[in-house]
């Protein structure tokens, strides 16, 4: 009891065809390679100076070596995930699978970071 | 020739890879699977019967609840709908030959079968007896039994669990049949792809948080640990994050099962039909914003109370949103009352309850009186037994011609959702008003003006019990002495009931379209016109 | 919400039937879209892999800031020049990964056998620098339970890594967190180690396979998606390095 | 709820009781709590009426029999929002009063009379400032706020007080406060909630509550000789804290005189109030509490005292006032008969009696 094939279809709604095939070439790969290189050095070199501290207020400091060396992991890995793992040319879907992870991930740390934080409030 | 009768041999269905041959392992396993927790339900109440703890020990007692929870939430609830319905019918539904990673969903029933094996070794070998929960340190330094097992055994269930998921998502996003946009999917569908998303994203912490703690007790690493500076609360965050959203994955399935059985049974479209799709969605976000609300009392932050709090009352709207859109499914409808549709409406009044008294528990402060009592018992087991298995039973009574290709006895089916509804408020509305009066979960021993209570609890279970042997017989029973179903006795407008039944191993003799909306009767109407002109 | 849509005619879905590659899976209609079934679906289970870690993430932030004397001393038992080889050879790893599958789509067998080859040889090099920094760990009694060993950080000057960085002694309640400290150190890089043994497994089958031909006759979706998997485990790495080993070296 | 007639709250509230459907209320929070609860209870049964009454009557008027053909229909967005927003709304109201409970009840008056409870495999003891030691039992009066400050010395335990509404975890490593302020003399029962092992059950006991003056007699008569602050100060001396921490001007640690309470400053430039929490970790934990001027020289004594002995070093710090000697402790004094204040035992000089509290090795 399945339609007759000759009824129109509608190609638009699954999302097959959606992904073009793209073939990075090696140049940038090898550029991508020498950037992460290069990072990690950087990373190195960081972590081996006192960059300080910014007092936001007593008793809470945000040290700047720390939010540099994941400043550069970030930006590693975000060149990984876009060139390497060919995401730059994906599809929305690949970003929004990456997106959706990111996110979760967030509020894992920063929802169970918040409680840690917050149980002295109220104590100082 | 059908998906059952193509190929013969305990190989073929060892070995294959058809969505449908799965499910129905699937579905044999969780049955075995949920007697042997029922058994073990079955256990806690006798023990129960009377205040002191006379017919076990109250290490055994602790044994016998613990390997009840094990086994009903990680091996019979969370792979409960998805798993075998689920398995069967979204391909057929979405108009696909098959889920798109065949091989991925035998790996995942046989990971179910090695950690329910486990889980069955364990619980022969001496059993745990640390709670479902594993709450640290209890679970790392102070227990004796086979805690290692047993998490070895849930952390396998996860990845079962997760592949299931995956492979779902997959398969709605990239094998849907022409012309079956997102918004021409049934919420069957629609509630089992929240449930997926679910199950992807949180399921992995469980197991790092398992892993941790095998690892703290076999080498005695200190990440929970309060002697080493660690954090035993940390481990309730982890655990948490995966086992909130579990219940989200236990439920939206079941949800899904109630949107079709509604809307088949009166004959008409679900009312708001994207309000309920975007609710099953909803749920699934809101479910990861939610979790601490388990631990209210445990000393996280009276901050984090108050967020969690707030966000717990925001992850109840979409399921109130749910029940009315149902119960307004049936306005102006022609509805019949077959045996799916009596579980349908047992499903609605106790969720309705199991909802409510969420919200009680959700309000932190009433919170601080009822939970860990038997109110917090009762509202589990109303969305669980009373939501999701009344759920999983009026699905498998709706599909099961679908299935078979045989028809259940009806009066005998109904006579057993009649059963299984009344014993089922028997069992556990007294819990509420015990847990109201205080009497503490898990208790082997109890104070003797509760046990009036727990003798209706007791009796109630009794009845319940007898609800759910009777299914197992009666559908036994049809499997060879049942009605020749016919392609489509309900008359419902899903896909998988527009070809044979049972199925042919690739659903469809040719890839379908879809050209209608979901529920949609009109067409229905209009395709069985064209077949009795094409007859004449 | 379709009716605005463009609607072609479809072809006769039997038409399709003998023009499937040997390769294309019998419950998909292209390979098109078997192909993005799969892809997608590596990246849902990198997803569940982002989670994974991020529990032992969660737990080292939280640790690291209640802790933090006791992490730095524990971060300066770690080498650099170790660690930092170790980055560099996943690095290299995840580039010739990346020509690897460039070499599978453009079907140069040989190639493809070569960064297949270097793959493995690199991610075997990582897990044997590895392997030295645990055994240096077990020595020192620096593996967390029964054997533990507060002697490095309660004395520095016993110690070689900790009076090279300037330690100073740690008082014993902060010394005893450095427990934590290896717990966390030993539960992430041990995590981050079973990916790379699982990962190293699966990529001397496929050398094997590669040989073979398996991967350079168009069907590409096997080592895309391994490699997929292995760059996540590179990004892993990544964030693994400055977070154990770079903790306030100045 | 509060509009309710006192005499409809009493008669509900009464006749549940005595049906044994409900527990008694037994202190000044119960009838706040009980409140949002039956509010609670009104607002689901009024929706589940509702749903009740809308899935019989459509079952009812539309059966197949009386409406053989369904009338489709697509949704109502008015619909849709008004059991979107209300629901909403109530969950809001129940959130809303809720949570002012919830901050009740974990926040403590500062007049409470502080009692310490450890809970343990299985069984809970709790300490009175007076030395009154009970296990699974507690001994409270009428008309007097009580903190609790709980630990755990080993696994999660929970102390709950259903007759009274309140529960609070016992945490290991970390004290936790819940106050109550019992309202009704008698027996009520005390329950450990959180699963703990294989005597779980078995750790319960009794909530005595008892008037002023009755009470005043049952501490009299079980006083164990030596106040808990008494019991530290034997054990601040035996473990020669004075040695660094007394009021000569060189001293090598801070004064403790009248720290309790005080807003600190620490050496890592934050600012911390001295409170129980603050004190134990200060024990336990030195380097991580450091008070700004000081070296870290303090060893930890996590491992050597138990979780009884730093409960009687606090309460000493606590009482450790200038005029100590003349006010021995604080607030349980003007209930205590004035003869029982035992004779203060003095330590020989270069010997250390392992003193209660002290970690048996």
């Amino acid at each position: 009891m399945t339609e007759h094939i000759e009824k129109p279809i509608d190609h638009e709604s699954p999302e097959v065809h959606e992904r073009e095939h793209h073939i990075v070439s090696p140049k940038i790969y090898v550029m991508i390679l020498l950037v992460l290189l290069v990072g990690t050095a950087i990373t190195v070199w960081a972590s081996y100076v006192d960059l300080g501290e910014w007092h936001v207020a007593p008793g809470l400091n945000v040290f700047w070596n720390p939010v540099v060396a994941l400043a550069i992991a970030c930006t590693k890995a975000t060149f990984v995930v876009l060139f390497f793992m060919h995401v730059k040319y994906g599809t929305k879907l690949t970003k929004l699978t990456i997106g959706a992870g990111v996110f979760t991930f967030l509020i894992l740390v920063g929802m169970t970071m918040a409680d840690y934080f917050s149980r002295a409030w109220g104590r100082w | 020739m059908n998906f059952l009768s193509k190929e013969k041999g305990l190989l073929s269905w060892l070995l294959t890879g058809d969505h449908k041959r799965i499910a129905i392992l699937y579905l044999v396993s969780i049955t075995f699977f949920f007697f042997i927790g029922g058994a073990l339900a079955g256990l806690i109440r006798l023990e129960l019967l009377t205040p002191q703890s006379d017919l076990m020990a109250t290490d055994t007692y602790n044994k016998v609840f613990t390997m009840h929870g094990i086994i009903m939430i990680f091996f019979f609830l969370v792979p409960s709908v998805p798993a075998t319905l689920g398995n069967f019918f979204i391909p057929m539904m979405i108009g696909a030959k098959d889920l798109a990673l065949p091989k991925i969903n035998l790996l995942s029933w046989y990971l179910y079968m090695v950690a329910g094996t486990l889980g069955l070794y364990t619980m022969m070998t001496g059993g745990v007896d640390t709670g479902w929960t594993f709450t640290t340190p209890l679970s790392t330094h102070y227990v004796n039994t086979n805690v290692l097992t047993t998490g070895i055994a849930v952390f396998i269930a996860g990845f079962s669990s997760i592949f299931t998921g995956l492979n779902f998502i997959v398969t709605i996003h990239k094998m849907r049949a022409p012309g079956m946009t997102w918004f021409r999917l049934p919420l069957f569908v629609w509630s089992n792809y929240a449930a997926s998303i679910l199950m992807v994203l949180g399921t992995p912490v469980l197991a790092i948080a398992i892993v941790l703690v095998a690892l703290e007790r076999t080498i005695g690493i200190g990440v929970f640990d309060p002697t080493k500076g660690g954090d035993p609360l940390l481990f309730q965050h982890l655990f948490w994050f995966y086992s909130h959203p579990a219940v989200y994955i236990m439920i939206l399935p079941g949800m899904g099962v109630i949107s079709e059985t509604v809307s088949t049974f009166s004959r008409k479209r679900v009312f708001g039909y994207t309000a309920v799709a975007f609710s099953s969605v909803a749920i699934a976000v809101f479910g990861f914003f939610v979790w601490a609300h388990h631990m209210f009392i445990m000393g996280i932050s009276n901050y984090s109370t108050l967020i969690f709090s707030l966000l717990t009352m925001l992850v109840a709207v979409p399921s109130a949103i749910k029940i009315f859109n149902w119960s307004f499914t049936l306005y102006k409808g022609s509805i019949t009352f077959e045996t799916p549709m009596m579980y349908t409406f047992g499903f609605m009044g106790l969720f309705t309850i199991g909802g409510l008294t969420g919200v009680f528990l959700g309000t932190s402060g009433t919170d601080i009186h009822l939970t860990e009592t038997y109110f917090i018992v009762a509202h589990f087991h109303f969305v669980m037994v009373g939501g999701m298995l009344m759920a999983f039973l009026a699905g498998v009574h709706y599909w099961w011609p679908k299935m078979t290709g045989r028809m259940y006895p009806e009066k005998i089916s109904q006579l057993a959702a009649l059963v299984t509804f009344i014993g089922f408020n028997f069992t556990f509305f007294p819990q509420f008003v015990l847990g109201t009066l205080g009497m503490p979960r898990r208790y082997a021993s109890y104070p003797p003006e509760f046990q009036i209570l727990n003798v209706f609890s007791t009796a109630g279970a009794t009845i319940l019990g007898l609800g759910y042997l009777l299914p197992i017989l009666y559908l036994t029973w049809s499997l060879k002495y049942g009605e020749i179903a016919g392609n489509n006795p309900w008359q419902a407008t899903g896909l998988e009931w527009q070809t044979q039944s049972p199925p042919l191993t690739e659903n469809f003799p040719e890839i379908p379209i879809m050209d209608h909306e979901a529920y949609d009767y009109d067409w229905l109407d209009g395709q069985k016109e064209k077949e009795v002109a094409s007859v004449g | 919400m379709s009716d605005s849509q463009v609607q072609v005619i479809a072809q006769p879905a039997e038409a399709h039937v003998h023009e499937h590659p040997p390769y294309q899976r019998h419950h998909f209609e292209t390979y098109a879209q078997q192909n993005d079934a799969t892809n997608f679906a590596m990246w849902l289970f990198l997803l569940t892999e982002i989670m994974f870690f991020g529990g032992l993430f969660t737990a080292y932030l939280i640790y690291r800031n209640w802790f933090y004397a006791a992490f730095v001393a524990g971060s300066h038992q770690l080498s650099i020049p170790l660690g930092g080889v170790n980055t560099l050879l996943l690095i290299v790893s995840s580039f010739t990964m990346a020509m690897g599958v460039w070499c599978a789509e453009m079907r140069k067998k040989g190639a493809l056998v070569l960064c297949l080859s270097l793959t493995l040889l690199l991610g075997l090099g990582f897990l044997g620098i590895k392997t030295i920094e645990y055994g240096e760990k077990i020595e020192k009694h620096h593996v967390p339970g029964f054997h533990y060993s507060l002697q490095s950080f309660l004395d520095p000057s016993s110690d070689e890594a900790a009076k090279a960085a300037g330690d100073k002694p740690l008082p014993l309640d902060m010394a005893r967190h450095t427990e934590v400290y290896f717990s966390l150190y030993f539960a992430m890089t041990g995590m981050h180690a079973l990916h790379m043994i699982i990962g190293v497994s699966i990529l001397a089958f496929m050398i094997v396979r590669a040989q073979a031909g398996a991967y350079t006759t168009g069907h590409v979706t096997y080592v895309e998606n391994f490699g997929l998997y292995w760059h996540f485990v590179d990004i892993v790495w990544i964030f693994l390095f400055p977070l154990l080993y770079l903790i306030s070296r100045h | 709820m509060s509009h309710i007639s006192q005499v409809l709250w009493q008669f509900l509230v009464k006749w549940l009781t005595s049906f044994a459907l409900y527990p008694p209320e037994a202190s000044k929070i119960a009838p706040q709590m009980d409140a949002l609860y039956f509010f609670m209870v009104l607002v689901s049964l009024i929706g589940l009426t509702i749903v009740i009454l809308l899935v019989t009557s459509f079952s009812i008027l539309y059966s197949k029999k009386r409406h053989p053909v369904a009338v489709q229909i697509e949704g109502s967005t008015l619909l849709e929002a008004t059991w979107t927003i209300i629901p909403l709304g109530l969950f809001l109201i129940m959130f809303v009063w809720g949570a002012l409970i919830y901050f009740r009840v974990y926040t403590p008056p500062a007049n409470a009379m502080n009692i310490y409870v450890v809970g343990k495999q299985w069984m809970w003891k709790a300490e009175h400032a007076g030395g009154q030691h009970e296990i699974n039992s507690l001994h409270v009066p009428t008309g007097q706020a009580v903190q609790l400050t709980l630990i755990s010395q080993d696994v999660f335990h929970s102390f709950s007080i259903p007759a009274f509404r309140v529960k609070r975890e016992a945490i290991p490593g970390r004290y936790t406060t819940v106050w109550f302020e019992a309202t009704t003399p008698g027996t009520y029962h005390l329950f450990c909630t959180q699963y703990c092992g294989t005597e779980h059950s078995h750790m319960i006991g009794d909530v005595v509550v008892m008037t002023p003056e009755d009470y005043k007699k049952w501490l009299a008569s079980s006083t164990s000789g030596a106040s808990l602050a008494q019991n530290g100060e034997r054990l601040f001396a035996s473990l020669s804290c004075a040695a660094c921490h007394n009021t000569r001007p060189d001293a090598r640690g801070p004064n403790l005189v009248n720290v309790y309470g005080t807003k600190l400053a620490l050496s890592n430039g934050g600012s911390v109030l001295a409170d129980d929490a603050y004190l134990r970790e200060a024990i336990l934990n030195p380097s991580q509490h450091l008070t700004q001027g000081y070296a870290p020289i303090m060893p930890t004594y996590q491992g050597q005292v138990s979780e009884e002995g730093v409960i009687a070093l606090v309460e000493y710090i606590k009482n450790l006032n200038s005029d100590y000697r003349v006010q021995q402790t604080t607030n349980t004094t003007e209930l205590l008969p004035e003869s029982v204040g035992a004779p203060q035992r003095t330590v020989p000089a270069g010997q250390k009696p392992a003193g209660q509290g002290m970690v048996k090795q």
